[in-house]
């Protein structure tokens, strides 16, 4: 059989069906599968990539019918680019909870099939063509980031998933209302056919529904105000939960809120609108990191800013800005969740999570330390690590928009980034601990993990055409509306 | 707009189910309760639901079945899509107030409370 | 104030809805006639009956044509228990009571000769899911309700949630499994055509899609079942306003 | 180089004049200050006394390199700058026969530099010692420097503004050729200096730093012998040389050495009466009476000199 | 392979080198820098002459790299200083742990530096601009210690700067379409660039937080004290003088020479702009003198010596005269030389007695007199005092000053030169000279490898004291580079442009003849029954002090001035700024208080949004 888009779903819910059967087997089986499945997700996305070079994007249809009478998977460069990075970055985090049988009290079977859901779902997200199909797997998403919030039996993990239940519960509804309107103006739900048909639903209906989806996808963005559950969510999440929310969960609600944007809607001015949602998102919530003493809030606000860069680079629209948004998505996706896979270590045993505690970590923790300060680094956009292109081009995207005071404000707000970031690696660094703490060594495979990222992060940053290329194809691929359209609404399988 | 019979079954069909999910937002953004917080949600839900199957509706259509007899009823049948639509969504929306109950069973056991104000260990 | 605030939003809100929806009378034909396909539920009314030759439309789009969402839905209900699972977790050894009142005998008996019945009809619906209205959802939600019934009649009634993950995972397995079949023979994700199709409305018809609203119903049903099984075994602890969290 | 001889001859005899008028001129002071006090005083010829008898001493005592050379640091900071300062007028008779020294190749700025150069080895040397009183006298003697600099820095600046050089000679001859002094052209800036002087001779009311009146001990007490005499010589050139300087910068220079000596003392004159008149400031009043009037004289005549 | 890349690939690597072996022994870091520095010198000097270029691409922006004469003229400062750190910096290490990350960080910034001066685009100019800045932050809050109080304020200075550099990069390349920076300078001169001005700026502002111009200094004093000094001497000495090198391209390839002088709006505002930057220059060495005559420990009061000086250069720039850019150039060079062998000496009395606070030093003349004859020399230089080379420095900004009617500006130079002499003698008397404290006797001179690399730079102040033309022919080539032409200089004589003029070879002469025959004359004169005392033993006319009390006055040494000069004191800038940032700070916690830990407020904000977005967006689209 060949290898096609759909491998990236129906393997892993093979999986998930099978977990439970087959650790009764072997209860190792409940940890390995997943890590299967997301080595094969790796295996695919080279093959499809490898694909891509010769045909402008796949378009696989499901159940036999094509668009839009059925379902499909479009992945084309933009989606691809997404999706390679989500696989990779589950595979990553799937070593690094390798180690979590362990620990007791943790359901581990559960744990990875939720693991496995979370980025199946994203993924789905990505590649689905069909804008009621998206919602189905944003529901998938949904709930696995519910249940997983609150995995760890703390009062607080449930606090924090009901209000990211409470507030995602609004962004499914909306979504629902805006594809119920939607169906009923145009009669289909395929994104391509809905993007043909969308001049013939009335304007102010249009600016109806994509209201309800900026507002819908957008709590999946993180986008200001919808974004109260990030840091409690953020927080009470297992560590590499973290990283996953950060590095694939957001990116699936950026994918869909971009694909709304460019794809279906023909709407000018929009790009005025993200730019300033963008804006108010990332100034409060760096404004808010700033003075934040649990750590992993502070990273969670710093990822929320951060997406606030993304939207306004996406509401820039050029050429230029695409690139930069997709390049800041791959930073992002890398340097947070390394950022939190270190950060998890850094608060093992810390009580009450707070960067207080963290003085003197790096005397106990020297490598994690180091690889929180890589991270921190690179993400604040200090060359020669990877976060500096993408910054790079953010600007000199808003440059060529001769948006001048946006730079200034988006810098500013860098310095406040700065400033933040750097009081942390100072408390781990500063040499007056007290605590006689000792700390949990990192195990091998998050050592493992923590280095290729830290790895990729300087190669990227020392040799950025590794990626461009890539990134430079996906970015055409989102621009090039049309060739979507045409590619989806063609494809003539046999019935 | 004139108020015909239309008009009115219109205004009252789609009215319902509007009252409906407003009373639902209004029970999430009012109510204390967890679980009657839950209900709101679960009455969006349902309001939704009733939209989503509203839409579809035909007058004097039939069921989208070619049960025997009515094989060749194609074009009186009402829009099965929403049908199959609003069957998953109800669904989903199963699945979600469970998970919710279930986080309120776990905020109940954890904060010996169900007032939603009462629940704030994390903020800022 | 808060209230004020939010009932003016509300109404805001109702008025913006309103106006959406008052473009779109009720109850008339948006489809279009079905020859003329320019909507796709006019597409599926105009040619289920041929080329999947099912009767209810309804399960064909929701079993083939979009099939692909049914089965994210029934993942989502799998994630649901699974979630629910690890939220309301406990250890192995801590043995749990029901909290719920003995139930009166009247209502006992009642419950051990409904069950059965419940059941049955449950398997009825979805087993003729494809050509009567209902269907592996419907159907599976109905035998769950049989159980919900003897869980609350009988304190110490107890699934086996040994046998609810076998069921589920097995018609999991099913349903992925004959959609692979598809990409496996060649041609797509969960197609339907090598499947004989049979004859419309006779009971073996519809290619796969009985099957698999089959398994979808008793996966449904090992899912709800097993769902109200651990929302009722919660144990009620005495609330501690707990500080283990504080310093 | 023709003449090095006549040259090298020439230095010697200014070294001498300027010694000899120097420790003379403290002398009369001396006298004077004692008359007023109604004080029989020394003989105006104490100093030269005084010296001999310093020389002839056995040194006792050593304080360290820095003791040893603070002695010579001032007395070469005194005879440099003396080699590159015009002691008579350039078209002087007198001048081009016994005074060639080394003027063209130095300038206005130079100078000025040059004279800290002597107070840094008294400071060192001081500091040397050990004694607290001395890195007082110090601390209190820079920081006058930087009160009555001010005035000073902007007297010169408006004289190198309205003179266009920064060379000595050059001004001397502008104002030779122009007829008037600079006292007269601009008045301002010369009593921006004027006053700025008070405090470079360090008499009463700013005998801060040897606070002669109530402190004895300090460097004065903890060299003796040599290093007292060489220090005491290397003072008394200062004194000459920042009269010359003033009276070729705002009074046209002195085209023989009698008009330089009338020049000269009428200067000189000027602090000691100030002094007779004035109980010693505090340093901070110090400052603060320099940043004050003679500031603004200073700035007066800088915008003056400018337009 | 490259001359260049050659250079800036063995720095790179010998610093993962030096972090690597560190993880062998604590002591390899220290050789393994030197080697580096060895090698990385002794590879430009052996190439320099040759013309050097590279380009390459990275994801389609051009970079150059190339050596030219202004290049070079920094490059000297670099390796110079450079080298002689590292050889410094071996023993001065010795007991200190973690130098892995020291020498890491050292070697990164050094080769950094050379990378910015070689970079003929932007980019690489920034990139390196920014390793520079985190290389060093790194060694600054090395220790760990005061991280907060140190660190903090210097990087997101830095960010400051460097962000302002960053908008203006990306405003020049929107409208040239390339970074390079001759392609700057071309379109510059064609009158290509529509908000040249507001580049201008924010370019200055960028290379001003380097140069620790006010008032955006207030890193630089805690950063330079708290790094080690062999360190602080490359950091004081060279990275500081990377915002001189883009100050000098900015104020005189931009300013000065941009064909656009006919344009009366621009050259308004660049004139402007010049003044307003000497101004600031003035104003920077003279608060700044004043902050470090009232410092206490010597490193800190080199630092803000240290501001001072660059308010020179940054006058001497902005002025932009041939001779005030040679002036400028020169004390840079000068500034690198003196401050880098001060810093030194400070750090071998940190290393040899534990402590650089003055309060807690003194007499140490005769334990380390090789310490304090360097010292002694670099102060001299420092406060510009002849026969030392920084008076030629010094000369040249006053002449320039004077010529080009910049009097007030002068007066305020003057002043802070002045006061400059305050904390000159502050610092010798300080450490080495009043009476010696007892628990200083065991003290001994520095080992030979530190007191080496400070004498070598004394004595090269001596010798350019007397032919600063050694300094010259680089420099005139530089400004060649710069766009000057005709730049003529001389050996020995300073003059200028009306004519008057300074021999150094007289005045050298002069003072070496007059101290000969003083030194002749009192060395040899009744050397008879004189005994040397201790600095204890001193005359005090009646009062009697106690045996064994420390005497040394050394406590608020210049309480006097300070007292005068009180309202310069009243308000310190440091303060301002913490001030603001304190009570910026606040505000922005505010926004915190938007998430309230209530999830009903978030859906309220869910549904309040989508209603505010209802309503604004249907007029909006």
């Amino acid at each position: 059989m060949n290898i096609s888009p759909v491998h990236y779903i129906a393997l892993p819910l093979l999986a998930a069906f099978l977990i439970p059967l087959l650790s009764k087997l072997h209860k190792e089986l409940a940890r390995i599968v997943p890590g299967l499945v997301f080595l094969y997700f790796l295996v695919i996305s080279v093959v499809l990539m490898q694909r891509l070079e010769t045909q402008p994007m796949i378009s696989e249809v499901i159940a036999g019918w094509s668009a839009p009478w059925g379902i499909n998977l479009v992945f084309t460069p933009f989606s691809g680019f997404l999706v390679s990075l989500m696989s990779f970055i589950g595979f990553l985090v799937w070593v690094y909870s390798y180690h979590f049988k362990k620990i007791d009290y943790m359901p581990a079977q559960k744990y990875f099939i939720l693991l496995m859901m979370l980025v199946t779902g994203s993924i789905g997200i990505v590649l689905t063509g069909d804008i009621f199909n998206l919602f189905v797997f944003l529901e998938i998403v949904a709930i696995s980031a519910y249940s997983l919030t609150a995995f760890y039996p703390g009062r607080d993990g449930a606090e924090a998933a009901f209000k990211y239940l409470l507030v995602g519960s609004f962004a499914s509804a909306l979504i629902l209302l805006a594809i119920v309107i939607l169906y009923t103006q145009t009669g289909t739900l395929n994104m391509a056919d809905l993007a043909v048909k969308m001049h013939e639903v009335p304007h102010y209906l249009k600016v109806i529904i994509f209201v309800l989806f900026l507002v819908g996808f957008g709590i999946e963005a993180e986008m200001f105000p919808l974004n109260g559950w990030a840091p409690d969510a953020y927080s009470q999440a297992p560590g590499p939960i973290g990283a996953v929310f950060a590095g694939i969960v957001v990116k699936g609600g950026i994918y869909a809120l971009v694909r709304v944007v460019y794809t279906i809607f023909d709407l000018s001015g929009v790009g005025t609108i993200l730019i300033a949602l963008g804006l108010v998102t990332m100034i409060i919530a760096e404004l808010a990191a700033l003075r934040q003493d649990n750590l992993k809030r502070m990273l969670a606000y710093s990822s929320i800013g951060q997406m606030g860069v993304v939207l306004i680079a996406f509401g820039i629209g050029t050429d230029t800005a695409i690139f930069a948004a997709l390049f800041l998505m791959l930073n992002h996706a890398l340097i947070k969740s390394m950022l939190f896979f270190s950060a998890s270590y850094l608060l093992y045993n810390s009580t009450t999570k707070t960067i207080k505690e963290l003085t003197g970590m790096a005397k106990h923790l020297p490598f994690v330390s180091f690889i929180f300060a890589l991270g921190a680094f690179a993400i604040v956009g200090l060359p020669p690590f990877s976060g500096f292109w993408s910054k790079l081009y953010f600007l000199m995207a808003a440059a060529d928009a001769q948006m001048v005071l946006l730079i200034i404000t988006v810098l500013s707000v860098s310095v406040i980034e700065i400033i933040y970031y750097f009081r942390v690696i100072g408390k781990i660094y500063s040499k007056d601990e007290t605590s006689e703490l000792e700390p949990k060594k990192p195990t091998i495979n998050s050592v493992l993990v923590m280095t290729v990222l830290g790895a990729l992060i300087i190669i990227i940053g020392v040799y950025p055409d590794l990626v461009t290329d890539w990134i430079h194809h996906a970015s055409d691929a989102l621009v090039n509306k049309s060739n979507y359209i045409q590619n989806v609404l063609t494809e003539n399988l046999p019935r | 707009m004139d108020f015909d019979f239309q008009n009115i079954v219109t205004i009252s069909v789609y009215g319902s189910a509007i009252a409906l999910i407003l009373i639902g937002i209004y029970a999430v953004l009012i109510k204390k309760h967890l679980i009657k917080i839950v209900i709101g949600m679960s009455l969006v839900d349902a309001g939704l639901h009733l939209l989503f199957v509203a839409i579809g509706y035909i007058n004097n259509g039939t069921a989208p079945i070619f049960s025997p007899g009515y094989e060749d009823a194609a074009t009186n049948m009402v829009d099965p899509v929403p049908q199959a639509l609003v069957l998953t969504a109800i669904v989903i929306g199963f699945a979600v107030t469970a998970v919710a109950l279930s986080l309120v069973i776990r905020l109940y056991k954890h904060h010996g409370t169900v007032r939603i104000d009462e629940i704030k260990s994390l903020k800022w | 104030m808060k209230k004020f605030f939010v009932i003016a939003l509300l109404a805001i809100l109702g008025f913006y809805l309103t106006i959406a929806f008052l473009q779109i009378p009720f109850g008339q034909n948006r489809l279009g006639q079905p020859q003329d396909e320019a909507t796709v539920g006019a597409y599926y009314l105009n040619n289920t009956k041929e080329k999947s030759a099912v009767s209810n439309v309804v399960t064909a789009i929701v079993v083939n044509y979009r099939g692909f969402d049914t089965l994210g839905e029934v993942t989502v209900l799998f994630l649901a228990s699974t979630g629910l699972a690890s939220i309301l977790y406990r250890r192995k050894e801590e043995e749990v009571e029901r909290i719920n009142k003995p139930s009166s005998s009247l209502l006992q008996t009642g419950s051990k000769f409904l069950f059965p019945l419940v059941v049955l009809l449950g398997i009825y619906v979805f087993i003729h899911g494809h050509l009567t209205p209902g269907g592996g959802f419907q159907g599976g939600a109905i035998i769950a309700t049989g159980f919900l019934l003897m869980l609350i009649a009988y304190q110490k009634y107890h699934v086996s949630h040994s046998m609810l993950t076998w069921v589920e995972s097995l018609a999991g397995v099913l349903f992925v499994s004959i959609g692979l079949w598809g990409l496996i023979t060649g041609g797509t994700f969960l197609e339907n055509s090598y499947f004989p199709k049979g004859v419309l409305n006779s009971l073996i018809s519809g290619g796969a899609i009985p099957i698999i609203y089959i398994a979808v119903g008793f996966k449904v049903a090992a899912e709800l079942t097993g769902v109200l099984d651990i929302l009722l075994n919660t144990k009620e602890e005495k609330s501690v306003p707990s500080n283990q969290n504080e310093k | 180089m023709e003449g090095i001889g006549l040259k090298i001859l020439g230095a010697l005899l200014t070294t001498i004049m300027a010694f000899a008028v120097g420790m003379t001129y403290g002398g009369i002071t001396r006298k004077l200050t004692a008359r007023v006090q109604n004080r029989v005083g020394p003989t105006i010829w104490q100093n030269f006394i005084d010296l001999v008898k310093l020389q002839s001493k056995k040194t006792n005592i050593y304080h360290g390199v820095m003791g040893h050379f603070a002695p010579m640091w001032i007395i070469t900071a005194a005879m440099t700058v003396l080699m590159f300062i015009p002691v008579l007028h350039p078209n002087s008779t007198w001048y081009s026969t016994w005074f060639p020294n080394l003027t063209f190749h130095g300038d206005l700025i130079f100078l000025l530099y040059m004279m800290v150069f002597g107070s840094l080895g008294m400071a060192l040397g001081a500091g040397q010692t050990g004694n607290p009183n001395s890195a007082i006298g110090v601390t209190r003697g820079l920081s006058q420097m930087v009160g009555f600099e001010i005035p000073f820095v902007l007297a010169l600046v408006a004289l190198m503004v309205q003179y266009k050089t920064t060379s000595i000679q050059d001004i001397m001859a502008i104002q030779d050729q122009s007829g008037v002094w600079m006292m007269f052209s601009n008045p301002f800036s010369f009593l921006a200096a004027l006053f700025a002087s008070l405090g470079m001779f360090r008499y009463s009311p700013f005998d801060i730093v040897g606070a002669p009146a109530e402190l004895a001990s300090g460097p004065v007490s903890e060299f003796g012998g040599k290093y007292l005499g060489v220090m005491m010589t290397g003072g008394s050139i200062f004194a000459f040389i920042k009269l010359t300087l003033y009276v070729d910068l705002f009074m046209g220079g002195a085209y023989s050495i009698p008009e330089l000596l009338i020049k000269t003392f009428a200067l000189y004159m000027v602090p000691v009466f100030y002094g007779w008149v004035s109980p010693r400031y505090r340093t901070e009043q110090a400052i603060r009476y320099f940043w004050g009037w003679p500031t603004a004289l200073g700035i007066l005549g800088v915008i003056i000199a400018v337009w | 392979m490259n001359t260049l890349a050659l250079i800036i690939l063995i720095f790179f690597s010998g610093a993962t080198l030096a972090y690597l072996s560190s993880l062998i022994s604590n002591k390899l870091p220290g050789w393994v820098a030197l080697l580096t520095t060895m090698t990385g010198t002794v590879l430009f000097y052996m190439s320099f002459q040759n013309e050097q270029a590279l380009s390459f691409s990275i994801i389609g922006l051009n970079l150059e790299w190339a050596l030219d004469n202004y290049t070079i003229l920094f490059a000297h400062i670099i390796f110079g200083l450079g080298i002689l750190a590292s050889l410094y910096s071996v023993q001065y290490m010795q007991n200190k742990s973690q130098q892995g990350s020291f020498y890491a960080n050292f070697l990164l910034s050094i080769g950094s530096m050379f990378g910015i001066i070689i970079s003929k685009d932007f980019i690489s100019f920034f990139i390196f601009w920014e390793i520079m800045t985190w290389s060093s932050f790194l060694i600054v809050v090395w220790n760990g210690i005061g991280f907060r109080k140190n660190g903090i304020w210097y990087m997101a200075m830095s960010a400051i700067g460097a962000y302002a550099m960053l908008t203006a990069i990306v405003l020049i390349n929107s409208e040239i379409g390339t970074y390079s920076l001759q392609a700057f300078f071309n379109a510059v001169q064609e009158n290509a660039i529509d908000n040249l001005m507001l580049v201008s700026i924010l370019l200055l502002i960028g290379f001003a937080v380097k140069a620790a111009l006010m008032p955006l200094h207030i890193w630089a004093p805690r950063a330079y004290s708290n790094t080690p000094a062999s360190y602080t001497s490359v950091f004081s000495g060279a990275l500081s003088k990377m915002g001189v090198f883009g100050m000098g391209l900015v104020l005189i390839r931009v300013f000065r020479f941009s064909g656009l002088q006919d344009n009366f709006d621009y050259a308004l505002v660049s004139q402007f702009t010049s003044h307003v930057l000497a101004w600031l220059g003035g104003i920077t060495a003279a608060i700044a003198t004043l902050y470090a005559l009232v410092q206490k420990d010597a490193k800190k009061l080199l630092a803000y010596s240290s501001i001072a000086q660059l308010g020179y250069i940054v006058i001497g720039l902005a002025i932009g005269t041939k001779l005030a850019v040679m002036s400028a150039l020169f004390l840079a060079i000068m500034h690198a030389v003196f401050k880098g062998a001060l810093f030194m000496a400070v750090g071998a009395v940190e290393r040899q007695v534990g402590t650089t606070d003055m309060t807690k030093i003194s007499g140490l003349i005769r334990r380390m007199p090789w310490t304090f004859f360097v010292t002694l020399v670099s102060i001299i230089a420092l406060a510009g005092v002849p026969p030392l080379s920084g008076f030629v420095g010094k000369w040249m900004l006053y002449e320039a000053l004077i010529t080009n009617g910049n009097f007030f500006l002068v007066v305020v130079v003057f002043f802070s030169s002045t006061a400059a002499f305050l904390y000159s003698y502050r610092i010798l008397f300080g450490l080495f000279l009043g009476q010696e404290e007892d628990d200083t006797a065991h003290v001994k001179e520095a080992p030979a490898t530190m007191v080496i690399p400070m004498v070598i730079l004394a004595l090269f102040l001596i010798v350019t004291g007397t032919y600063p033309g050694i300094v010259f022919e680089p420099i005139a080539h530089g400004m060649e580079y710069l766009g000057f032409t005709d730049v003529t200089w001389n050996m020995t004589v300073l003059s200028n442009v009306w004519g008057d003029s300074v021999n150094l070879q007289y005045v050298s002469t002069t003072i070496g003849v007059a101290f000969m025959l003083a030194l002749i004359f009192l060395t040899f004169k009744g050397r008879k029954g004189t005994r040397g005392v201790s600095t204890k033993d001193i005359s005090t006319s009646g009062e009697i002090p106690l045996e064994h009390e420390n005497l040394t006055f050394q406590l608020d040494f210049f309480k006097p001035f300070e007292r005068a000069a009180a309202p310069l004191y009243k308000r310190s800038i440091t303060k301002i700024y913490e001030d603001v940032a304190n009570g910026l700070e606040a505000l922005f916690d505010f926004t915190r208080k938007i998430y309230t830990g209530n999830g009903q407020t978030y859906a309220i904000y869910v549904v309040a949004f989508l209603v505010t977005l209802l309503i604004v967006v249907q007029n909006m689209l």
